[in-house]
């Protein structure tokens, strides 16, 4: 059996998992409008590269990756594209962002899917590429792009793939359903996301040990590859990233760096599953297993839901009384998040639709004094003091709430579950790290203004000195001027000579000439047309004006030719 | 002579302590020219907690100046760019108590950011002269425009305006710099019993 | 459908201050039968006065402060700051110093650092201190543990206690007598043997002077309990007792006449199991990481020796307390733990720069 | 050689005596109640408390020293017993300008953050306390200066400890008549009412 090692801290919440896993994986009626928020992954918003009223195909790319960091949209149905405007989004702060609504007109028309079985044949560029162009990103809850997750793993040499299905959250149980009904397609998946990190030594799938059927059906499904099941003791938080990574390795990720920098790629088993339908199936990422449950709903249970799915049309198919629950979170209880109304649109990251009862989440205590006493410190698995980070939170100390560490919170609640005094902690540290990131990109900024500040006195300055290098230059010129005591006529004859020294030389003068008798003869010819003209058509004195015209231009020819033979000679 | 002094104490006095004044003297001028001290670093970092919005509210023309007068120990509370912010970092820095923002400065707003109307625009390039850290982007008789990141909303561009095209806009927060608060100070609670309803946390 | 909106995580596990500090007083509950059993009415009368003091004192505060006075003395700390204090004051004390010692811990040690979880000090040793050196007779004379008390004297039936507690009657002699450390403190050149015999303190005690050594074990107990219950964490008791053992151990040189008295002696006498359990542990003035709790008790182990060996106080376990909870805020700034992904731990002053 | 043992050990034990008495059992801040306005003026940063103990410390020392060097030679065999205070506060006030000078050169920093407090030492009483006390205690050299070093480190060990306490109870929610000095110079009786227990130590 493999080594492991134990997380300090770590809280164990009732894991009410078993309500919705009694019915297998279901499906929701096509919802009637769908809602795609641009931005459903870490980085920049992605573009749309369509029209309002343009018709969209199944699977058809919307809306395209803009910067590294980023991935597409691409359309969950078949039907017309009926707005492109901001729409209020799953998000704690309830603000609104750039969205695509989608009329469905149920129809399901696909369109037409590369699927790339003998994916070992590309390279793993190419095969990065096409999972990039699939629109997968993390499923676990983070949602970074996975291309450039599995990128910044071929940068370095990584060594140990570790595919997270944990799922250590309580009530989430969409990763297990997963593995039980589709394990096989995970194991493809994780076959070429190792063919994309050039076959790291060692693939181990890290799965909590309450999912006993999952267990069993990975080993299955791993019978014959080199992956390995490793169960890892039920706790929260084992699931994160750091957290995994230390149980099954030992080793800890370096403070502000990427598992990839210590040679090690983490996985959710869900994008593996993505993976899988984005580069053998060719199928894009639109839709996603997502657990709904809490008493407050009188059916729960797992579902393949199309993304951009309302939440109040999955709540509506589930039986929702609304009176019962408490509040609408979206994800688990402990990192999810509230929702403010429940016309919000499901996005990748969304891992589970949660509507508690009173009873099962109640209203909360108001908050009592800190007493120090250390709980939260023994449940921290980062092993910070989260009692010193509240005291220096509140009272804004941002010099020593980074002594104390505060930047590897993985804000993961375990601290403010076991505080005896209600205090919402995690929401301390989240302010606390708004404000100090604020600080230092207004530090950053002011450090620019000032820069550029500088720069601007050092061009004045500069213009300054010019000027007066100039303004020097002419009193010394009129000084020298002054004392040379020359009379009248010298000054005339000076000023003469300056005037021929202006003049052009003589062959510049020729050519100049030539060219104004060439505009002489050009003029001259149009005077004559306009005069057959007038003979043709005009009244009498138009005749004698275009006949004048015509004598003026001749003149002028005849001028310049003469002053062009004095010239000469 | 030790027996003179030992007679009369009055010179014994005299003597003695005039003696120690003049060793001492000697030995702190040496020690004087020993550690001789060259500029005060402490502007640079004062100027460094400044906003640099070099907008002159403090009745100094940058920064640096407003900055070489604090280290001459002119009053701390003069810059509402800053706001009480940079006061307390300035008042922890030179370890004095943090005074409130001097309301005869200016209050301190959310951050602005200029905006030219450009149909008005007449492209006299009298804004660009003012702006003290080149955020307007034109020439004579052509179009001005201000550079949004740049500009550190000092408003000096305003008043030169001959035409006022230029007006102050609030910076809106989008949905990537919303940032959680800090939940209510807790410790006013009026919440007599454990079930009062703890009102939304925004 | 509109939602209220609520800051992540949603669960809470059912721990509250309000329970852990009931769960503090339950495990009180040893130590206060077996002193009442051995010293009589006197130590039940001081209980009762401390508690209700403390809590009318912090009412009125909080009514000051216009504060919720229910949502804030639902958290049971004033009761606890009381029966830590009736508990280690004598019994049979004058009403008045109780009164005194209970107000000035709760309004000076307590609320004016701005109530729980601000006060530096340990609430319930600076009223205990305060009283100690202000009225140094009333608060040395003990009640003679019940084994030794003359033939034909009992203790004080309960209406008696309440005249001598509050009518300043003195109560009838051979009932009042030195505590153990006392006997040490001023034993004057005798053989540690010799006090042993001649003493009936020792000669009838089985290992530390009767009486005192069953409450000590009581406190043990209790505070082994709340050990089990997760409530605080060892470092802090053990490190102490650890610390008074082994400097007891160091300076016991086998029974001479100006030794302290034995190992043994020094944990099982006066209130070291009471302060190591009850007093170091109280969260809100110790240090707060392992380490530091560690650092804490190791501290006042020492003072606590020191005092009693050199001191001219018999038991020095308050003052121990009170300059550790001195020490304590810069002990923490001194024992950050290792955080995840750091290679080595970082000092809570560290600059932005230094890793 | 047992001799000279026991002597070195009695010698050493008397060293122990004058250190553990000077620095805890009649400490000059906490229990002779000398050296209270740096005291409470420097305590509000942990980083300026530190500073100024070194100070403090260094000038007691040096103090010590000389006021010996200066009482024996100078003023006992001229008989001018009266004159110590003044010869004193003249010793003292070299030291302190020469430990002035000395901050000013090797840390600018520190010299701005101790700012006025510095050249307070040369009033700081505790420092004058010592002199005194030493030259009325009629020791030996070496006794007077590790009296001055032991009455260094008690100053340092109370300030260190008083400004990391003090730094915590800045975030506390004390009462606004009691925030800052007031609560500060609570918190200092209860710490001399703590230190009250060292009494009749030794």
């Amino acid at each position: 059996m493999r080594q492991l090692w134990e997380t300090p801290g770590g809280v164990h919440p009732p894991e009410n998992k078993v309500q919705s896993l009694k019915l297998g994986i279901g499906h929701l009626a096509i919802p009637e409008k769908l809602i795609l928020p641009l931005i459903q992954h870490i980085g920049d918003a992605a573009k749309p590269c369509v029209a309002i009223g343009d018709v969209v195909l199944k699977g058809q790319k919307i809306a395209s990756a803009s910067g590294d960091l980023s991935a597409p949209v691409h359309a969950p149905t078949s039907g017309v594209i009926s707005a492109i405007e901001d729409r209020p989004v799953a998000h704690p702060s309830g603000m609104s962002a750039l969205c695509i609504e989608i009329i469905s007109d149920s129809e399901e028309r696909w369109i037409d899917l590369y699927g790339h079985t003998d994916y070992k044949q590309l390279s793993p560029q190419e095969v990065s590429h096409l999972i990039a162009d699939a629109g997968v990103t993390g499923l676990g809850g983070a949602g970074f792009p996975s291309a450039a997750k599995l990128d910044n793993g071929r940068t370095k040499p990584v060594n140990t793939l570790i595919i997270n299905a944990t799922e250590c959250e309580p009530y989430i149980t969409a990763d297990d359903i997963l593995i039980r009904e589709r394990a096989a397609e995970i194991i493809q998946g994780i076959g070429v996301i190792s063919h994309v990190l050039d076959m790291p030594r060692r693939i181990l799938i890290g799965i909590e040990s309450n999912k006993p059927e999952a267990i069993d059906a990975l080993r299955e499904a791993c019978k014959s590859t080199a992956i390995e099941v490793v169960v890892v003791p039920t706790k929260y938080p084992s699931g994160g990233e750091k957290q995994l990574v230390y149980i099954l390795t030992g080793q800890e990720i370096p403070s502000g760096q990427l598992p990839s920098d210590i040679g090690m790629v983490c996985v959710n088993s869900g994008t593996a599953f993505a993976i899988k339908r984005a580069v053998i199936d060719g199928q894009p990422l639109i839709s996603r297993i997502m657990t709904v449950t809490g008493d407050a709903c009188g059916i729960n249970r797992n579902y393949e839901v199309l993304i951009g799915t309302p939440v109040s049309h999955i709540l509506e198919k589930n039986k929702f009384i609304r009176k019962n629950c408490s509040r609408l979170i979206m994800g688990g209880p402990m990192m999810g998040f509230s929702l403010s109304s429940s016309e919000l649109p499901v996005v990748k990251t969304t891992t589970c639709i949660l509507a508690p009862s009173h009873s099962e989440i109640p209203e909360e205590d108001p908050q009592q004094p800190c007493i120090r006493c250390g709980l939260c410190a023994e449940a921290c698995p980062a092993s910070l003091l989260p009692q010193q980070l509240y005291w220096y939170a509140q009272s804004e100390d941002h010099e020593r709430l980074q002594a104390h560490n505060l930047f590897d919170c993985i804000e993961c609640g375990a601290c403010s579950y076991v505080c005896p005094s209600n205090i919402p902690l995690v929401q301390y540290y989240r302010s606390s790290k708004g404000n100090i990131i604020n600080s230092r990109n207004a530090k950053i900024s002011a450090a620019k203004a000032r820069e550029r500040f500088e720069f601007r006195q050092v061009r004045l300055n500069k213009a300054e000195q010019a000027r007066e290098v100039k303004r020097e230059a002419r009193r010394v010129a009129t000084e020298k001027a002054k004392t040379s005591s020359s009379s009248a006529a010298d000054i005339i004859n000076a000023a003469n000579l300056r005037a021929k020294a202006r003049q052009a030389s003589p062959d510049q003068q020729k050519a100049k000439l030539e060219r104004s008798l060439m505009a002489a003869k050009m003029r001259l010819d149009e005077a004559q047309e306009r005069l057959a003209e007038a003979n043709k058509s005009g009244s009498a004195e138009q005749q004698a004006q275009q006949h004048a015209s015509v004598e003026g231009a001749r003149q002028k020819v005849e001028q310049t030719k003469r002053r062009l033979e004095e010239l000469i000679r | 002579m030790i027996e003179l002094l030992t007679e009369n104490i009055i010179l014994a006095a005299l003597v003695s302590l005039v003696g120690l004044g003049v060793l001492f003297g000697g030995l702190l001028g040496y020690a004087a020219e020993k550690f001789k001290v060259e500029s005060d670093p402490i502007v640079e970092q004062l100027d460094e907690l400044l906003p640099q919005t070099q907008c002159g509210q403090c009745g100094f023309p940058g920064c640096k100046p407003y900055a070489q007068s604090i280290a001459d120990g002119d009053a701390i509370n003069k810059c509402p760019p800053g706001g009480q912010s940079t006061i307390n970092a300035i008042a922890k820095l030179l370890d004095v108590a943090a005074p409130s923002l001097d309301e005869e400065h200016g209050e301190e707003e959310i951050r602005t950011v200029a905006f030219i109307r450009e149909d008005e625009c007449i492209g006299c390039t009298k804004c660009i002269q003012a702006c003290p850290v080149d955020a307007i982007l034109g020439a004579a008789k052509l179009m001005h425009t201000v550079i949004t990141q740049e500009c550190t909303g000092c408003d000096l561009c305003v008043e030169p305006c001959p035409v006022d095209c230029i007006d102050m806009l609030p910076i809106e927060e989008d949905i990537d710099q919303w940032r959680w608060s800090i939940p209510k100070n807790q410790h006013q609670l009026i919440a007599t019993s454990s079930s009062t309803v703890h009102e939304t946390l925004t | 459908m509109t939602f209220k909106q609520i800051t992540s995580p949603h669960g809470h596990n059912r721990q509250s201050t309000g329970r852990i500090m009931q769960l503090v007083l339950i495990a009180t509950l040893p130590g206060l039968l077996v002193l009442s059993y051995q010293f009589g009415w006197g130590i039940l009368i001081n209980l009762f006065l401390a508690v209700l003091a403390a809590i009318s004192a912090e009412a009125l505060i909080l009514k000051i402060r216009q504060r919720p006075i229910g949502f804030y003395l639902q958290d049971y700390s004033a009761v606890v700051t009381g029966v830590l204090l009736g508990l280690s004051l004598p019994p049979l004390v004058p009403w008045w110093l109780v009164i005194v010692a209970t107000v000035f811990s709760i309004v000076v040690a307590k609320q004016l650092y701005g109530g729980l979880g601000s006060n530096p000090f340990n609430p319930a040793m600076v009223g205990y201190v305060v009283v100690l050196i202000s009225f140094p007779i009333e608060m040395t004379t003990w009640v003679t543990p019940v084994s030794l008390l003359p033939e034909g004297v009992s203790h004080p039936g309960l209406f008696e206690s309440l005249t001598i507690v509050f009518a300043g009657f003195s109560p009838m002699d051979g009932v009042t007598g030195a505590t153990p450390l006392d006997l040490f403190k001023h034993s004057n050149g005798l053989l540690v043997d010799q006090i042993y015999q001649d003493n009936t303190l020792f000669s009838s005690a089985s290992f530390a002077g009767v009486g005192w050594e069953w409450a000590n074990v009581a406190f043990l107990l209790g505070g082994l309990g709340l050990l089990k219950a997760r409530i605080f964490t060892w470092h802090g008791p053990v490190a102490m007792l650890v610390t008074l053992a082994t400097m007891s151990m160091l300076f016991w040189d086998g029974g001479s006449s100006n030794s302290p008295g034995s190992p043994l002696m020094h944990l099982f006498s006066g209130a070291s199991m009471f302060g190591a359990f009850f007093i170091v542990t109280d969260p809100v003035s110790s240090a707060v990481s392992n380490r530091g709790r560690l650092l804490y008790g190791a501290l006042i182990g020492l003072l606590v020796y020191v005092i009693r060996a050199w001191g001219s106080y018999p038991d020095a376990v308050a003052f121990a307390v009170l300059l550790g909870n001195f020490a304590a805020p810069f002990i923490d700034n001194y024992t950050v733990p290792r955080t995840y992904g750091h290679n080595q731990r970082r000092k809570a002053t560290a600059k932005e720069e230094d890793e | 050689m047992v001799a000279g043992h026991s002597h070195y050990n009695k010698r050493m034990q008397e060293f122990a005596i004058i250190l553990v008495s000077s620095i805890l059992i009649n400490n000059y801040v906490l229990v002779q109640f000398l050296g209270l306005c740096p005291f409470m003026g420097v305590s509000k940063k942990l980083e300026s408390a530190i500073g100024m103990s070194a100070a403090t410390t260094f000038v007691l020392t040096l103090t010590a020293m000389a006021s010996y060097i200066v009482n024996e030679l100078i003023l006992m065999p001229l008989g001018l017993i009266y004159l110590r205070t003044i010869g004193f506060i003249l010793v003292i006030a070299a030291v302190v300008q020469f430990t002035k000078m000395f901050i000013e050169k090797t840390s600018p920093l520190l010299y701005r953050v101790l700012g006025v407090f510095l050249p307070l030492i040369t009033t700081n009483c505790a420092v004058l306390g010592v002199a005194l006390q030493n030259a009325n205690k009629d020791l030996n050299f070496m006794q007077s200066s590790l009296y001055g070093f032991g009455a260094g480190i008690g100053f340092s060990l109370v300030l260190i400890f008083f400004s990391a306490m003090r730094e915590r109870l800045a975030a506390a929610n004390i009462p606004p008549p009691f925030e800052g000095a007031a609560i500060a110079m609570i918190t200092a009786g209860l710490m001399s009412l703590a230190f009250m227990g060292f009494s009749g130590l030794v």
